[in-house]
């Protein structure tokens, strides 16, 4: 693991992001990402960790704010810039993958267009200099025949394919930080691999902050260096992701890689350790820890305070009152 | 014991602007009372084909259909039997539910269809199988849309068991959860098994569910079984070059592995599939013989089938892959 | 893409056989025949009533008059007209200039000034200048065409005494050129305007529900995490794929709009199609009215495949189909 | 949707559009019901002196016609008469265009081919142009008008319902109820159609503007029914009057364009109100 930098290349503070003026959808989140440094996001579905990458990015619809908080950017604080600002940081400072390759891509214009478009927004380039530069984005991509799929409209490639697409106009403008939102989940297993892959080496290649965002606990094992662990909208638990899948210290996290299908129940009649209930919706988040009403190990305390972040060893902290696992 | 599902040789063949798709071609299936066969496969494999022509939603062009013992013709008559002797759970929890129909209403619609029981003894029935798959009896009065992903699939589950079938087709029936509500939902299904000695045809693209849950598994590819046998057999001893591409894609939550055998490219379509071994194209082991003969499935004994023409040599490499020191092993991309 | 437009073409001459059928049952439902009319006129006796019968094969069974009908409209003869005494093609051939200018000209400006005013009020969707253009748009959207034609004329003929209040051109002018355009555009304006304010409504309300629609796409958010300046955002990325559903619609307007030009063509005395098949009911000339059902039917078919065509170059996914 | 009519009137009164359009409506239905009891002669007395201008003389608050009838008389009744030309070919076309389009979407294949031709020719016929010669044809009177109406405005609510099919069709609570070994029919009246009712609701107030229009059109051309006397009769009427007397042609055309408005705001408020994609945001 490299000593890490000074100044973090990402890095969010307290950040509540807020539907209009009612409940917080995600509360006093903190994390950071490093140069060259990737960190997974992981959570189930309504954590908010989708919201959190749209947030950093200033996509968030018109009916969601950042209601406190800040996001810092290479030191600057993006949630004090305007939109004519940010503009000049997406898909230049910082760029973003998204879920569903089959819709992230304009049907009606060639893929090669759309990466052309992004070089000329934040390149003073010609339009030949751009069409050459994007061809060799495609093949950094490993896209086959690059110069002639560069004519093709999105509908004739494969998923796997037009997420490929996706990577290189994020990459286009050798972003900082890059932002990949659940980028494997609508394609299949095999396919999956490929891109992780690819993602792992241009991450390699280019120093970048990559930010996964993932509810995938076996993809944040084999490409994150640090993992954030999300749970209604707040993070319950950080740290190097060796360190914390091997010994989670927060009953969620235990949970979830207890609950993950492992061996064969008919070989040896083990039975999934679940996790009773289900996520709360906002409005119906518990006073207390927000994990409390599942959670085995909850005891009466739990149910007075959010507990408070607690450093749980060397660049690890747990939001627990009652942590399990080994001490550090 | 006579199988609650058999096929044989049974095609899927639909016509398509650019030809004829061939979703399923040529598959030959056995489930047997209270067993557990696992489907895994990738999307546009023909998988969720071979469920719905199963239940009946769609038919075969070709081959032989037999449930508990009894050939199925395709008659409209029929429909009344096979409903009592399949049923399906289905992966979308929010698509599988009329909107408009009350949970309780949902659950007791196949036992109306089928008048049986008076009124209050449909009712007392509801409840009970309610009970079974984990609902209250107040969440027989709510809606669909006021329950949550995991109660959802509850529900389905319950509708399904009404009629007292034999065997459940669970068509990524997991899928769409979150894990901590899969695991729920899984061991929900073992539960179950064990009860009411159900009989399950367990269709995902997940290897690692269908492994934990299934007592044989079956891979499929381009329309094909390409290996079927016990769920551990398979795991382990990965005959097929695919079995074994499929395993290895698994991202591991426990450890960080060497992805070493990445496949390249996609699946191709099924319209004009390769000749020869459908997967020769993206095979690492591909020769000039898969080209030209089909492969069949061949007994490598443990029950285990395969259909390639080098599963021997596959098997002996893979042996000899996990016996080398892990530095040996090329890593390969990162250019 | 030749296999589609095959499909498309073969589709339309399906269309157009049924539209044929229909339309001469229809007119078989109509008590009284051809001879019946031409004897309204004239007197004649009982025989020369029968001859007349069989000239027309009137006195064969309807499947047979259906198919002798049908040959005869693959040589283009749509029969003789007594109202106008003269060949229908004829007539029809005259009428059909006016109606095609008023349609053409209608479904252009509508579709442009609905557009405009639908993407304008999307973009401000919430506030005022939203709100006023969307209770235009109402408004328009609930006025009949004969009702804002009224109110034309009231105003601007009658009131002003700014505008011609009937005809296709001055009766009786002896201008060419510029100045003969000048005078049908003046003659015109009324009446194109009266038939375009629905369908501004339309369009602008498609328009509007459609962009708030693709706004709210994924590969929109995707432009946007591009860093591109909104008014690209907007006019390459979510304006295009906004105007997919608008011309679809102008498929479905062309034929409306034929029909709606019966009601200007008369309010304004024009003497445009809409206008003969009025007549041709009136007088119960049925040749007449089948032929310009037939014509004003076979337009729309063309104009709709044209409007496919034109779909598929917007929208390169439509080759799949 | 677990919503009862009664809170969907309550929803609609709490939606500004909503409230407006069903104020107006309310108004429109008052006036044909009590037409018969403020006019109990009806709209063809020649009551007073003709072409009376609104407020000229207080017995006839809205003026008389040509013919010395009482315009106000007229406009109650011939409510009557337009909205009951509106609504019943409303409810023919929607009962034809639902057929149509369910079996067309539910079956697919030949028979959906067959059915979306002939939509396809019924829409390719100008629809105001075949229900004049339908209207020429068989002879001017109501039944035969709503039926003009009717066969012209169906394929609409048929391509509507048969999209909504289509896209029920693939959804499994549809494909579950196969598997139940429910029948086809059942499905379609049971499980999809209650299922589209949402849009087919909010098309159908459009189709009752829409008719009302056509309703118009045709009298004002002398194509409408000469025993009824509706809206479009007296602007047909005050026609030829026009330049001299506009306030005959004015005031039929402002209850028809406020009628018309009326529908179309209610429609939008039940897109508003109906429209699950927006509650779920909300």
């Amino acid at each position: 693991m490299t000593p890490a930098p000074a100044a973090p290349l990402l890095q969010v503070n307290d950040l509540s992001i807020r539907y209009g003026k009612g409940v917080p959808l995600v509360e006093q989140l903190n994390f950071t990402v490093r140069r060259g440094e990737t960190v997974g996001l992981v959570g189930e579905s309504g954590c908010g960790k989708s919201l959190t990458a749209l947030a950093v990015m200033g996509l968030l619809a018109e009916n969601l704010r950042t209601s406190s908080g800040s996001i810092e950017l290479e030191g600057t604080n993006l949630t004090a810039l305007g939109q004519n600002a940010l503009r000049g940081y997406r898909g230049n400072r910082m760029a973003m993958i998204f879920q569903e390759p089959l819709t992230a891509l304009n049907p009606v214009m060639t893929v090669g267009a759309q990466v052309v478009e992004v070089l000329r927004a934040h390149r003073r380039m010609g339009r030949a200099e751009a069409e050459r530069r994007a061809i060799e984005l495609l093949e950094q991509v490993r896209i086959p025949d690059a110069a002639e799929r560069f004519h093709d409209y999105p509908h004739r490639l494969s998923g796997g394919m037009r997420q490929r697409v996706v990577i290189a106009i994020a990459i286009a403008c050798n972003p900082a930080l890059l932002i990949a939102d659940e980028p494997t989940t609508a394609l299949d297993v095999t396919v999956q691999a490929q891109i992780l892959q690819l993602l792992k080496s241009l991450q390699r290649d280019a120093d970048l902050g990559l930010l996964l965002i993932t509810h995938d606990l076996g993809v944040v094992r084999q490409v994150a260096d640090r993992i954030v662990v999300m749970y209604a909208g707040s993070v319950v638990e950080e740290g190097a992701v060796d360190a914390v899948l091997d010994n989670p210290q927060h009953p969620y996290t235990a949970g979830l890689l207890a609950a993950r299908p492992h061996g064969s129940f008919s070989a040896q009649g083990h039975r999934l350790a679940d996790i009773r209930g289900a996520v709360p919706p906002p409005e119906s988040r518990p006073g207390g820890c927000l994990f409390e009403p599942r959670c085995a190990h909850a005891q009466a305390d739990c149910k007075a305070a959010r507990p408070p972040r607690s450093a749980a060893g060397q660049d690890r902290s747990v939001r627990c009152y009652h942590p399990v696992g080994k001490p550090n | 014991m006579t199988p609650v599902l058999q096929t044989n040789d049974l095609k899927v063949h639909h016509k398509t602007p650019r030809g004829m798709l061939r979703a399923v071609d040529g598959v030959s299936i056995e489930v047997a009372p209270g067993e557990t066969l696992g489907l895994v496969g990738e999307s546009g494999c023909g998988k969720s084909t071979l469920a719905r022509c199963i239940v009946g939603i769609s038919r075969p062009t070709e081959g032989s259909l037999a449930l508990g013992g009894v050939v199925q013709q395709g008659r409209r008559a029929e429909r009344f039997d096979r409903a009592r002797a399949v049923q399906m759970v289905f992966q979308d929890p929010s698509g599988s539910l009329n909107p408009r129909l009350s949970v309780g209403r949902i659950i007791e619609e196949p036992l109306m269809v089928h008048r049986i029981g008076s009124r209050m003894e449909r009712r007392k029935r509801v409840e009970e199988i309610a009970g079974q798959v984990g609902l209250a009896p107040y969440h027989l009065a709510r809606y669909p849309h006021e329950l949550s992903g995991g109660q959802r699939q509850r529900v389905s589950i319950a509708r399904a068991l009404t009629l007292e079938p034999g065997l459940l087709v669970c068509d990524e029936a997991v899928s769409a959860l979150d894990v901590s509500v899969q695991a729920q939902v899984l061991n929900l299904f073992l539960d179950l098994q064990q009860r009411l000695g159900l009989a399950y045809l367990f269709i995902s693209h997940d290897l690692a569910v269908v492994r934990y849950i299934a007592h044989r598994i079956a891979v499929m590819y381009l329309g094909r079984i390409v290996e079927v046998g016990p769920a551990e057999a398979v795991w382990s001893r990965r005959n097929h070059p695919y079995t074994r591409a499929l395993v290895d894609a698994i991202p591991d939550e426990m450890t960080r592995q060497d992805q070493a055998n990445l496949l390249e490219g996609d699946v191709p379509s099924p319209v004009n599939p390769p000749s020869g071994c459908a997967f020769r194209t993206r095979c690492p082991h591909a020769r000039a013989r898969c080209a030209e003969d089909v492969p069949l499935l061949r007994d490598r004994g443990g029950g285990l089938l395969v259909a390639c023409h080098f599963a021997e040599e596959i098997e002996a490499g893979h042996e000899a892959a996990d016996r080398a020191p892990v530095a040996l092993r090329v890593v390969s991309g990162g250019t | 893409m030749p296999r589609y437009v095959l499909r498309r073409l073969s589709q339309a001459v399906l269309v157009m056989l049924l539209v044929v059928i229909g339309s001469f049952f229809l007119v078989k439902m109509a008590p009284g025949d051809l001879v019946d009319v031409l004897a309204g006129n004239s007197d004649m006796t009982a025989d020369q009533m029968a001859s007349l019968r069989v000239r027309y094969g009137l006195d064969q069974p309807v499947l047979v008059q259906l198919f002798i009908y049908m040959s005869r409209l693959v040589m283009l003869d749509f029969g003789y007209s007594p109202l106008n005494a003269a060949p229908v093609l004829d007539v029809i051939m005259g009428r059909w200039p006016v109606t095609a200018i008023l349609v053409v000209s209608s479904v252009v400006i509508s579709m442009t000034v609905g557009t405009v005013l639908g993407v304008i009020s999307a973009r401000n969707a919430g506030n005022p200048i939203d709100l006023s253009i969307s209770i235009l748009m109402l408004v328009l959207y609930a006025t009949p065409s004969f009702v804002i034609a009224i109110c034309f004329i009231l105003f601007f003929s009658v009131f002003l005494g700014a505008m011609p209040i009937a005809g296709f051109a001055t009766v009786g002018t002896q201008a060419t050129g510029f100045a003969y355009a000048w005078d049908v555009v003046k003659h015109l304006a009324m009446p194109v305007a009266a038939l375009c304010t629905f369908y501004v409504a339309i369009y602008g309300r498609i328009g509007r529900a459609s962009m708030l629609e693709v706004l709210k796409l994924d590969y929109v958010r995707t432009a946007r995490a591009k860093g591109l300046p909104e008014r690209r955002v907007i006019y390459v990325h979510a304006l295009r794929n906004a105007l997919l559903p608008l011309v679809t619609m102008a498929g479905l307007q062309v034929s409306a709009l034929v029909g709606g030009a019966v009601l200007i063509e008369t309010i304004f005395g024009l003497p445009g199609m809409g206008r003969t098949a009025f007549d041709a009911v009136f007088e119960r000339d049925t040749n007449l009215l089948l032929g310009v059902l037939f014509i004003s039917s076979l337009s729309v078919v063309v104009v709709n495949f044209v409007i496919d065509l034109l779909y598929m170059a917007l929208d390169p996914r439509v080759e799949l189909a | 949707m677990t919503v009862g009519s009664q809170s969907l009137i309550v929803r609609l009164l709490r939606h500004p559009s909503g409230l407006v359009g069903l104020l107006l409506i309310a108004l429109a239905v008052g006036m044909a019901l009590g037409a018969g009891f403020f006019f109990p002669a009806g709209p063809w007395t020649m009551a007073g002196p003709p072409r009376l201008w609104p407020g000229q003389n207080a017995a006839f608050l809205l003026g008389t016609d040509s013919l010395g009838r009482d315009l106000a008389a007229g406009l109650f009744h011939g409510s009557r008469v337009s909205l009951a030309v509106g609504a019943s070919a409303a409810v023919v076309s929607i009962l034809i265009g639902t057929v149509v389009g369910s079996l067309s979407g539910y079956y697919g294949g030949w028979l959906d081919d067959v059915l979306m031709r002939l939509t396809d020719a019924m829409q390719t016929i100008p629809s105001f142009l075949s229900a004049i010669a339908i209207v020429g044809i068989v002879g001017p009177s109501l039944p035969t008008i709503i039926f003009a109406i009717a066969i012209v405005s169906w394929p609409m609510i048929a391509r509507l319902v048969r999209a909504e099919f289509l896209r029920l069709r693939t959804y499994d609570f549809v494909q579950s109820c196969r598997i139940i070994g429910m029948s086809d029919m059942r499905i379609i009246f049971t499980q999809i159609l209650p299922n589209c009712l949402a849009p087919i609701i909010v098309a159908s107030s459009v189709l009752v503007a829409t008719a009302i229009i056509v309703e118009a059109s045709l009298s004002f051309l002398g194509l409408g029914d000469p025993n009824a006397m509706s809206w479009g009769t007296i602007l047909g009427n005050g026609r030829a009057a026009l330049r001299t007397a506009w306030y005959m042609t004015a005031i039929p055309a402002t209850a028809l364009v406020l009628t018309v408005l009326a529908l179309n705001l209610v429609g939008d408020a039940l897109n508003d109100v109906l429209n699950p994609r927006l509650k779920e945001r909300s």
